[in-house]
């Protein structure tokens, strides 16, 4: 099904359905859902919040290609959360302890968010393939366990700044500077990181045997073992692909503006990423797009107090668009399916097909 | 059918072998006195207030941001107050964009309660020279516009410990921390060093529900309970939490083994969330945000910071602890007497444990 | 003609324990490790009554989602969403609980739930929705619609749009005067009968009604999905549903039915956070994740009531018991592992299989010395225990494990 | 027989002259398919009605019409003379029909009993009394059955016994039994055969289908022909010959696989030795040798689940060995992937094409890659090369007479013989030592089947060596230069296929002593 409609129409059926449902309940509380949403809109001209949500955008993009990857194969990646987390607090404390060069000290953080990620995700990969365990299990269990790990390196490795706790500075050298728009904010250097990431993954997916073979797997594991794939091998490399890929979505901020890992630092982009990636379909371009729809939907919900409207009306919105859009592609999948069993019957009988 | 709950660790023993409290002196200055002088007119402040998760209604220090504005509404006819809500586990520009947002808005003084704003107080402030800025339990420095308040939680602390070491039949107490921070560290150190002084042979249990980071143990009364009720089994019979809303499971949990608990922050026992266990909290330890942010708006509004306290201690009742209920009302003297010695400096309190 | 039955139904010669006996001989090989491990290091936590009411309470809620996982994927559907549908029930529960009382909340609790699982019924069943997706969806809704409706319906009263005002609770029970006398059995510290006395005691005394609903659901699910035709038609839905509806089965039917119990489940699962005494009123948040813990005990149970009633206590354990000064508990938990580990290395001796038998030995060698090395663990990771102890326990069982031949799968009709 | 077996007296009894079963005008259309047209078929009551017709003639679509798993576009459907319609098996069950697939319809997981009473429990329950009620059932069918045995332990034809259990626990009268005979050895059929005989005389009435002339002969009571969804005729089956009934399936002789000249050479190409395979603790591979020559068909024989898709896997390294060697040409592939085994020059046709052969979710060309991802034309280093790929599968829909409307369209969408000559393209693509075909015309229509016939033969002539698995003895005699015979995991004969005859063959098939 390679058609535009059935590529747009989904999401854009699940946005709209989503924004029904949700004018429905904001009437039924009370709020004008039409002012909600021109207060919300108006939002992204004002202040810094055209940056936020680019800045913002980049490290979902980041995950949601993480769980795409697992995606394309049918792995569940879970763990994202707990490997962005902890992978950023790893490459903190290297980044504060080590003193390089300018820029490469900076690429020597990346690596070692990547390396951090992929090993957590590894452990998942590895128990599934060897002892049968169900990643989405383990990935839970090892996201609430990274929680106890980073805890136990903030408080080994990091330093007391007031009531903070956090990793030591990362140096000027380590820091990787943006693209100031004066008081507008400043977009993060690693946000062109994210960039780099969808070209790779695009060309990956579409253009590499890997992602051939990624692909195959996620299509049928049967027929792709026949032809040749060796699904452990996938199962691992792709598991430590996303795990390296959601190891880099905590770095923007990191590198770009807080210079250390606190024990403040965000949490929730994991789950985010999950969604992002159902939300694009797993590709390069429809992640981009989620991304930033969902960065959107975060950054402009801040406005909703000003208006009194509850901002939890953002999250009942995500989910049911989450819910939406796949049962809207299930839908014309459906549909797109009969029309061109049908096209491909009529086909057969203008060129003399064997039956009726 | 269960009467009252079991009596996991109520009082059997016959309290602890005491310390005799300081010698009593003459109390110093205090806020009254301070604050004896006339309040200004606040009626052209507009007042940005910049919540931590928690928000409004966590009967906690946000709600005691709010209560010393609405007083400052009250006595000094504050015009207009703008809140602003926070979300859980939200990345650091959510933070920036809401300190911005007060100020190009036009409020001044923006108050940003919690530490947690600290980093986007260091960087917004600078943005907005002309806007005052307060940030509620971290000590900004440095930056003129950025007026910290901050408390000496220790010395609080330190007093409910005494009042628990007097109050404990089997000479034995717990502290019950939510999360693993720095500062409900401090909460943790004074208590201890309370009971210590009051009681030198006293056991203490000193439990967190979650390390660092993981800030559900705010929210997780049923661990509360279960840590609790773990300190109780142990045989200690008065609890001093600092956990914030998973308080309540420590309440519940000395409520049903007829123990004795002290509450945090504000005057627990006047909490509407945890008035069924009213009868267990024998006191609170005081920190009173409200106090520090209506002494804030009026230094504000008399445009003049340079006396403002640098940090809300004993001395000035920034600190205290809390007589609602009666409880503890023969333990006054004892316990002024410690503060008194505080305040004067004889006696160090150490904020880490 | 009788010949090939004969053979191929024959049974292996060494005919296996049935599954429950093998269950209660390790429960069997665990007490005794652990009521030895309390003696040896004067531990007295370890088999208390204090820490197994602590480990019922805790164990509860998340034996609630395992039984609610159990139901869905009986019957094919993956349910991920238990979480979602537990803050559905727990927002529930304290709604009508706060107005009519506990009874009122807990059934307010299971159609919430059974709310949620409607939505992923509707989503896994009819439009055939990857069943994962579905669940991280319902998850997201349960949370949002929670926390909406908090807004609206709970600030007013409680002042804050977090919480709930207090909610009545239940009342315990106690089974007197048998728990006083084992309370007196279990002080009196004799090695064996006062850690037996410590564990009855915690399992009897201070149960309130939701807690003796749970023990009841346990065998109620058994009798129900293997005992009854109900169940039986609802388990075919996971095993061939296609064979199922070549019966005359009505797959969609029992589907659904299955996944909106299971929802349900997971809501009662929410009020067990909110009506049992000594617990809050809603609270944002406050599930934290049980709804996964669930998933995980079910599947660790091997999809089977009993089973998960070990993965939810095996759970609630570790975690009352990590509160509970969890750097020297926990720490002796791993003398306990020792021991549980020798009796395995026993076992697969008897058994001849000397490589399994090396390294169990191998292994027990590691956690003795372990224990031996150290005198404490830091209270950062023992936070942690249970899920640490879930994570190892599925790496060493899980290939044993056998899902639902189609479970996850989604089932059209007439296709 | 046991008289305690006697059927429930439910159904009204037969009068004479009044059909069992009778079916009009049906007519059932797929997306794409006419699967029946107008489709008349009329059974007595108290015989066995056989029902033949190539793959894909509808005979499969007409039965699940009849057992309301499928609504008919139109027509109408008598039972015992009173017009019926059925929505779903339930009624079709109701009305005393019961239905035994041609795909078993068991879950694995439950137990013998659970099997049989899901979906009437209402009967007598699913405890005690069910249990009793199967073991009387069983006992006057004459089979011993072990009620609390989980089915994934029993074997197909205890699995037959099974399905056959299920029907006659719901009381049905008229049963169709969709291609009983496929999975079973001719032992097993034979008692089969003795039980639909007993059952027969307590007067219950079978449809019965089968693409195996000699044994609808040899049971059969009737015989109505069925061709490309449309009855042909129906004929008592006691005076017709096979033959006859052959030319009335595909309208015209039986096409017969021709071998042609042989060109086999002397070059070896596949060399196994010794190969041994074992699943949980069961041999399905014993000592096997073979050796397939450049020019060469080698065909194997055998009942399904003897080794025969075991050793494909072995050959291909899809399974893991207990010993032995595969060697292509000089070259040891023993240790090798599978993947490494396609570059050396080995195509392989899956018995599956849905499971093994195809990604049915994407399009064509994406298919044609598979398999050949680190070979030109589709790739190119570690980068595919699209535009190579899409030009390929051009070529393979030409040569190959794939019938599509491009190749963009998905895979799913094609018929089964459609899909099956694009995946025998795509394995001769790259001109292959060695192929290896698994059914490689299983469910695929005669003219699907020529034409894979037709390549495979000019490829044999190319110099390439085949090893070919079938159960279709016609195609393995016709195709083959050599033929062995596979029983238990071992190869326990050879065959000259110009000599030998089916009948040999499938008494060889069964362990019955060596053949010609
Ligand atoms: N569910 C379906 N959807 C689309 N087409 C179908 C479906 N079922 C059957 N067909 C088509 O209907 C035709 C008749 O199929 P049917 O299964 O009845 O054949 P059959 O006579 O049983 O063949 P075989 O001998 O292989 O069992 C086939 O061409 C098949 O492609
Ligand atoms: N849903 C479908 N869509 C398209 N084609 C189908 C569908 N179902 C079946 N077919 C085609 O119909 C053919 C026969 O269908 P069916 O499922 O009845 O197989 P069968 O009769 O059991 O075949 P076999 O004898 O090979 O086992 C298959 O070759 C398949 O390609
Ligand atoms: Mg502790
Ligand atoms: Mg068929």
């Amino acid at each position: 099904m390679n058609t535009w409609r059935a590529r747009l129409l989904p999401p854009a059926l699940a946005i709209v359905f989503s924004a029904v449902l949700c004018s429905a309940v904001l009437l039924f509380s009370g709020a004008d859902p039409v002012a909600t949403l021109a207060e919300m809109i108006g939002r992204v001209g004002r202040g810094g919040t055209a940056v936020d949500i680019l800045n913002t955008a980049a490290a979902y993009y980041l995950v949601a290609i993480a769980a795409a990857i697992g995606f394309q194969m049918n792995l569940l990646n879970i763990g994202i959360e707990g490997q962005y987390r902890l992978a950023a607090c790893v490459a903190a404390i290297v980044g504060g302890a080590i003193s390089l060069p300018f820029g490469l000290h900076a690429v020597v953080v990346v690596v070692v968010g990547a390396a951090t990620g992929a090993l957590w995700c590894g452990i998942a990969a590895l128990l599934k393939v060897y002892r049968g365990v169900s990643e989405v299990i383990s990935t839970i269990m090892l996201n609430t366990l990274s929680i106890g790990v980073i805890a136990y390196l903030v408080q080994t490795f990091g330093e007391l700044r007031g009531n903070t706790l956090g990793t030591a500075a990362i140096p000027p050298s380590g820091q990787v500077p943006g693209l100031s728009f004066g008081s507008a904010g400043t977009v993060f250097g690693l946000v062109l990181l994210s960039v780099a990431i969808g070209v790779g993954y695009a060309l990956l997916r579409d253009r590499t045997r890997y992602g051939f073979d990624l692909r195959a797997t996620g299509l049928s594991p049967t027929a792709a073992r026949a032809g040749g794939v060796d699904s452990k091998k996938m199962v691992l490399t792709a598991m430590l692909l996303s795990g390296a890929i959601a190891g880099l979505a905590g770095l923007p901020e990191i590198l770009g503006r807080d210079h250390t890992f606190t024990i403040n630092f965000p949490t929730g982009y994991g789950f985010a990423g999950l969604a992002i990636a159902l939300l694009g379909r797993n590709h390069p371009v429809g992640v981009a797009f989620g991304a930033l729809l969902w960065s959107f939907l975060d950054k402009s919900s801040l406005t909703l107090d000003n208006i009194g409207v509850p901002k939890e009306i953002v999250i009942i919105l995500q989910g049911t668009i989450v819910l939406s859009v796949v049962v809207a592609y299930e839908l014309v999948r459906r549909r797109e399916l009969a029309a061109e069993q049908r096209r491909v019957g009529r086909a057969l009988a203008t060129t003399g097909g064997d039956r009726a | 059918k269960d009467a009252g709950g079991r009596d996991g660790g109520s009082a059997s023993g016959q309290g602890c072998r005491l310390a005799p409290p300081p010698a009593a002196a003459p109390a110093t200055t205090t806020s009254s006195e301070r604050t004896r002088q006339p309040l200004p007119d606040a009626s052209q402040l507009r007042v940005g207030l910049a919540f931590d998760i928690g928000g409004r209604g966590d009967a906690s220090f946000n709600d005691a941001s709010v209560a010393g504005l609405d007083r400052a509404k009250a006595e000094m006819g504050l015009a207009e107050v703008k809140e602003l809500d926070a979300g859980a586990g939200e990345s650091e520009d959510a933070k920036l964009t809401r300190l911005q947002q007060l100020a190009r808005e036009g409020y001044d003084p923006v108050i940003a309660v919690g530490y947690a704003y600290a980093g986007a107080v260091r960087t917004v402030a600078p943005q907005f020279p002309d806007t005052r800025f307060a940030i509620v339990d971290e000590n900004v420095q440095g930056i003129p516009n950025v007026t910290p308040l901050v408390f000496a939680e220790e010395q609080g602390s330190f007093l409910v410990g005494v009042i628990a070491a007097h109050r404990s039949q089997n000479c034995h107490v717990g502290f019950v921390g939510g999360v693993e921070t720095p500062l409900i560290g401090k909460f943790e150190a004074g208590f201890v060093q309370g009971a210590r002084a009051a009681a030198p042979d006293i056991e203490i249990e000193r439990d967190y529900l979650t390390p660092a980071g993981d800030y559900s143990g705010f929210q997780d009364p049923n661990k509360g309970a279960e840590i609790a009720q773990g300190q109780l089994d142990a045989g200690a019979d008065v609890l001093y939490h600092a956990a914030g809303a998973s308080g309540k499971g420590v309440f519940s949990a000395v409520h049903s083994a007829e123990a004795q608990a002290i509450g945090v922050d504000s005057d627990q026992y006047h909490q509407p969330t945890v008035a069924q266990f009213k009868d267990v909290i024998i006191s609170s330890m005081l920190k009173r945000v409200d106090l520090a942010v209506f002494d804030y708006v009026a230094a504000v509004a008399r445009n003049d910071l340079s006396t403002f306290p640098t940090k809300f201690d004993l001395s000035i009742d920034g600190v205290g602890y809390s007589t609602s209920g009666g409880m503890i009302d023969d333990l006054v003297p004892t316990a002024d007497a410690y503060k008194a010695a505080i305040a004067r400096g004889e006696i160090q309190v150490s904020d880490t444990p | 003609m009788t010949s090939a039955f004969i053979e191929t139904a024959a049974a292996p010669a060494r005919r296996p324990m049935p599954g429950w006996a093998r269950a209660a001989l390790w429960v069997g090989i665990a007490v005794v490790a652990v009521s030895f491990t309390s003696y040896q290091t004067g531990l007295p936590e370890l088999t208390a009554s204090g820490t197994v009411q602590s480990a019922v309470r805790l164990g509860v809620p998340i034996l609630f989602a395992a039984l609610g996982g159990l139901w869905a994927e009986r019957a094919g559907v993956i349910n991920i969403g238990l979480e979602g549908m537990m803050i559905l029930g727990t927002w529930g529960g304290a709604w009508a609980g706060y107005q009519w009382g506990p009874l009122a909340g807990l059934v307010a609790a299971a159609v919430f739930g059974a709310l949620g699982g409607l939505l992923h019924a509707v989503a896994t069943v009819t439009f055939g929705v990857n069943h994962i997706v579905s669940g991280v969806a319902i998850n997201l809704l349960g949370a949002g619609t929670a926390q909406y409706l908090s807004t609206l319906v709970f600030e007013p009263v409680s002042q804050n749009p977090r919480e709930s005002p207090p909610v009545p609770k239940f009342d315990t029970y106690s089974a007197q005067p048998f728990g006083d006398w084992l309370q007196w059995l279990e002080d009196l510290q004799r090695v064996g009968i006062s850690d037996v006395a410590g564990i009855l005691g915690g399992l009897l005394t201070g149960v309130s009604p939701i807690t003796l609903l749970a023990y009841l659901l346990v065998p109620v699910s058994y009798l129900v999905l293997w005992r009854s035709p109900f169940g039986l038609r609802l388990r075919s839905c996971g095993e061939n549903p296609v064979a199922a509806e070549s019966l005359g089965v009505n797959v969609y039917l029992y589907k659904y039915s299955a996944v909106i119990i299971s929802g349900a489940l997971a809501g009662i699962g929410g009020a067990a956070l909110i009506l049992n005494p000594g617990q809050a009123g809603y609270l944002e948040g406050q599930t934290n994740n049980r709804g996964y813990i669930g998933l995980a005990a079910m599947i660790f149970g091997n999809w089977r009531p009993g089973g998960l009633l070990g993965g939810a206590a095996l759970f609630g354990y570790s975690d009352g018991l990590q509160l509970r000064d969890g750097e020297i508990t926990v720490h002796a938990l791993f003398y306990a592992a020792a021991l549980v580990l020798l009796a395995v290395v026993l076992l697969q001796m008897w058994r001849r299989n000397w490589f399994a038998g090396g390294v169990a030995l191998v292994a027990a060698a590691i956690v003795y010395s372990i224990y031996w090395y150290t005198d404490e663990l830091p209270e950062v990771l023992t936070a942690y225990t249970p899920h640490l102890v879930t994570l190892v326990v599925l790496a060493a069982a899980s290939q044993r494990l056998r899902p639902p031949a189609a479970n996850g799968l989604s089932y059209r009709r007439g296709s | 027989m046991n008289t305690s077996t006697e059927p429930d007296p439910g159904g009204p009894p037969a009068r004479a002259g009044t059909p069992a079963v009778e079916l009009t005008g049906i007519t059932k259309t797929f997306p794409g398919v006419v699967a029946n047209s107008d489709v008349n078929l009329s059974v007595a009551p108290g015989e066995v009605h056989a029902l033949c017709g190539e793959n894909g003639a509808g005979k499969s679509t007409l039965m699940k019409i009849l057992y309301g798993m499928q609504p008919p576009d139109s027509g109408t459907l008598r039972v015992d003379g009173a017009e019926v319609r059925f929505r779903t098996p339930a009624e079709a069950i109701r009305a005393g029909i019961g239905m035994v697939h041609q795909h078993f319809m068991l879950a694995d997981n439950l137990t013998v009993l659970e099997n049989v009473v899901l979906g009437a429990e209402s009967a007598h329950g699913i405890g005690r009394k069910a249990r009793a009620r199967v073991l009387e059932l069983a006992a006057g069918a004459g089979f011993d059955v072990r009620p609390d045995v989980p089915v994934e332990r029993l074997g197909v034809a205890d699995r037959q016994r099974v399905e056959i259990l299920k029907v006659l626990y719901r009381g049905a009268r008229i049963i169709i039994l969709d291609e009983p005979t496929a999975v079973l050895v001719p032992q097993e059929v034979d008692e089969l055969f003795a039980t639909l005989r007993t059952m027969r005389e307590q007067g219950f009435t079978f449809l019965f289908i089968s693409h195996k002339l000699d044994e609808v002969r040899a049971i059969a009571d009737t015989v109505t022909v069925l061709r490309r969804g449309t009855t042909v005729g129906t004929v008592p089956a006691a005076e017709v010959s096979s033959r006859r009934l052959a030319e009335m399936m595909v309208g015209s002789a039986l096409p017969v696989p021709e071998r042609g000249p042989s060109t086999v050479t002397e070059r070896p190409v596949l060399t196994v030795r010794g190969l041994g395979a074992v699943e949980q603790d069961r041999a399905v591979l014993s000592d096997v040798d073979l050796v397939v020559r450049a020019g060469e068909v080698l065909g194997i024989a055998g009942v399904e689940g003897n080794g025969q898709t075991e050793l494909v896997e072995a050959v291909m390294g899809m399974r893991p060995l207990r010993g032995g060697s595969v060697h292509l040409g000089e070259r040891d592939l023993t240790g090798l992937s599978t993947l490494a085994r396609r570059e050396a020059g080995i195509g392989y046709v899956p018995e599956d094409r849905h499971r093994q052969g195809l990604l049915l979710d994407e399009s064509l060309w994406f298919n044609r890659i598979l398999g050949h991802q680190t070979r030109p034309p589709a790739a190119r280093g570690p980068w595919l090369d699209l535009a190579g790929a899409k030009a390929d599968t051009r070529r393979i829909v030409a040569e190959f007479d794939v019938r599509t409307p491009g190749i963009d369209v998905d895979a799913a969408a094609l018929s089964g013989g459609n899909q099956q000559k694009l995946v025998v393209g795509r394995e001769l693509a790259g001109d292959p030592a060695l192929l290896i075909a698994a059914h490689p015309t299983r469910g695929v229509d005669v003219g699907a089947q020529a034409g894979i016939w037709e390549h495979l033969r000019a490829a044999r002539a190319a110099g390439l060596a085949v090893l070919l698995v079938s159960a279709d003895l016609d195609e393995l005699i016709g195709l083959s230069d050599t033929i062995k015979v596979m029983f238990g995991g071992r190869l326990v004969a050879d065959a000259d296929p110009l000599t030998v005859t089916p009948e040999e063959l499938g008494a060889a098939m069964t362990g019955a002593g060596e053949s010609a």
